[in-house]
């Protein structure tokens, strides 16, 4: 790096270009993050910066045009140099750095795994049918590791089996079969590793949020709000219907139970009378069906 | 709920609910009689369909005999 | 059904439901007694929990109420 | 119901129900008030544990009669 | 509740809801009445069906009853 | 509801709940604030257990008779 | 829940939920405001239907309301 350094005036005009390029997206946007971009094809790198336009800015760039850029800049931006690795881009939002976070989860999508590649986790074949007919396919299926047989006229996986274990490479024949069989064991996407916002960098394990936890918290907000407001008697539009129906049912149940003549409940108070009689009269009917009459 | 029962009591043999008539059944039951709570009766009814309010009755027995089999 | 309410009239105010207390409150009524009637019924009532027939009535009416909302 | 409002107004300021109490607010409501209701209001009141009387469900049966039509 | 009851009190005996008529209430039971309240509770009951609302209240109670059966 | 946010929100914060407090929060968040309704919110909380208002389930009437619209 | 608070008093009073309108408002209630949190809710609410929210707090309430009467 020293050596880079000394070279620094013999730098060539299109590299000054693209660190000027750099810090100016730096300083005309609030947040910038690195991503790992690893992976990704160069296709589908293409699709996600059309979908993030709206958004984000992404830019692939070298790791050492970008190590100077922010070198050259102040506060705590060259701290972000950390986050540099193979395979990094960066990416620029007037956003917050949890909504760009979220953009670019959203980007994620399962992918087949090459041959070579390390098994982010196991990597479990499901028992069942296949959409194959009978044919060399089953041979390179169980050569694969993958126990198939015929069944019902289709090439079917016997058990549920994991045919490759977490950090472990993905043989090349393993992996055309999972391909063939639909199975995407990547989750391949931009991969925020760091946003830098006004000062503070943000780890992703800071920025992933729970939306549901949020939609809860609301839902427990409204109520003690609900709560409170009816429990004080404090009147507002969305409390003054269950006040009113509070007292009326308070009321209520107080002429019921008090056993107060009022026009209100008499309804209630003959209602409750007579099912009491036809109570008692049944009791009594079991005992002897003369002891009442046959209207019951 | 003494002032009910003799209430529906009277309705069931089709006498008219009186203050009077109300009194003598309570009193007839050993129970001293408030006359401000047969006066307040005998107004609450006037108007009440008697009939109807126990057929809403008879609509919720049948049902509760079921609920709790449920 | 004036005998039954008779004697919840008779419970009701803590009276014992015999044959010559549920005879006054229906003769107070004006109602004709039969006899044989209020025999059978006594006897029928006795050892009945009135309470608590009372009680699961009461209990019982809500949850069938409630069932249509269901 | 104005008979049994006012008297829950008055347990909800922690003053007690007596005849003169209901009849005032009755008054100050601009009705015409009925002495023998008020009356019958406070006998039917005296010994009720009112806090109890309100947390009770009232007997359901009217309702269930209303929820069909809703 | 005070401020509630005496809404449901004038409603209930045919009066408009002003903020003087439940001032007059209150005051008649004896209570402090702070003004601040009665503006916003005949602010809230401003095109509030007071009907409607009660007739909830009906529907409800056999509802909430039931849910222990469930 | 606002006001009712608005007292919550200071509740939560450790911070009491006066009329000077709620009406700065409001005007914070752009709303034009009505006094009436903060001494009214203010009255009404006045010797109230927050906590307790908060956890204690409110009467239940409206959101059942929600449900079947639901 | 200070923040939760302040967005739903933003939402009741139908102004926008922003990072500016958050923070203003708790900083009127007296408190020191986090970015990260206020950012972090901001964007989080972005995904959440706040109305659905409200609404099933109001639907909860029954189950609970009818505890105590069990």
């Amino acid at each position: 790096m020293a050596e880079e350094k000394h070279h620094t005036e013999h730098v060539p005009e299109w590299k000054k270009n693209e660190i000027e390029n750099i810090m100016e997206l730096i300083q005309s946007h609030k947040v910038f993050g690195m991503v790992g971009i690893e992976g990704i094809l160069a296709t589908k790198i293409q699709k996600i910066r059309r979908d993030l336009k709206d958004v984000a800015v992404l830019k692939v760039s070298r790791n050492t045009l970008t190590e100077r850029a922010l070198n050259q800049l102040g506060e705590s931006i060259p701290e972000m140099n950390k986050y540099l690795d193979k395979q990094t881009a960066l990416v620029f939002t007037n956003e917050s750095p949890f909504k760009l976070y979220k953009v670019l989860e959203q980007t994620k999508t399962p992918s087949p795994i090459k041959g070579g590649a390390i098994a982010p986790e196991d990597i479990i074949v499901q028992k069942g049918p296949t959409s194959f007919p009978p044919g060399p396919i089953l041979g390179e299926l169980q050569s694969a590791g993958i126990p198939a047989s015929i069944d019902a006229g289709k090439v079917a996986v016997k058990e549920t089996k994991v045919v490759c274990k977490a950090g472990e490479a993905v043989p090349q024949k393993l992996a055309t079969m999972l391909a063939k069989l639909e199975i995407y064991p990547l989750i391949v996407g931009l991969d925020l590793r760091a946003a830098y916002d006004n000062g503070t960098i943000y780890e992703p394990e800071l920025l992933a949020i729970d939306e549901s936890q949020y939609f809860s918290d609301i839902t427990r907000a409204a109520q003690n709000a609900f709560n409170l407001a009816v429990n004080t008697a404090y009147p507002t539009s969305a409390t003054i219907g269950t006040l009113l129906a509070k007292a009326f049912a308070e009321s209520k149940n107080l002429g019921v139970n008090a056993v107060v003549f009022d026009s209100g409940v008499m309804d209630t108070l003959l209602a409750k009378a007579h099912v009491q009689m036809t109570s008692v009269a049944s009791k009594a009917a079991d005992k002897d069906a003369n002891a009442v009459d046959d209207q019951l | 709920m003494e002032y009910i029962y003799a209430a529906l009591l009277l309705h069931n043999a089709g006498k008219a609910i009186t203050e009077d008539a109300i009194t003598a059944v309570l009193q007839a039951a050993g129970i001293e009689v408030n006359d401000a709570r047969v006066k307040a009766l005998v107004a609450a009814l006037e108007g009440v369909d008697i009939e109807e309010a126990i057929a809403k009755a008879a609509f919720a027995a049948p049902a509760a005999a079921a609920a709790p089999a449920a």
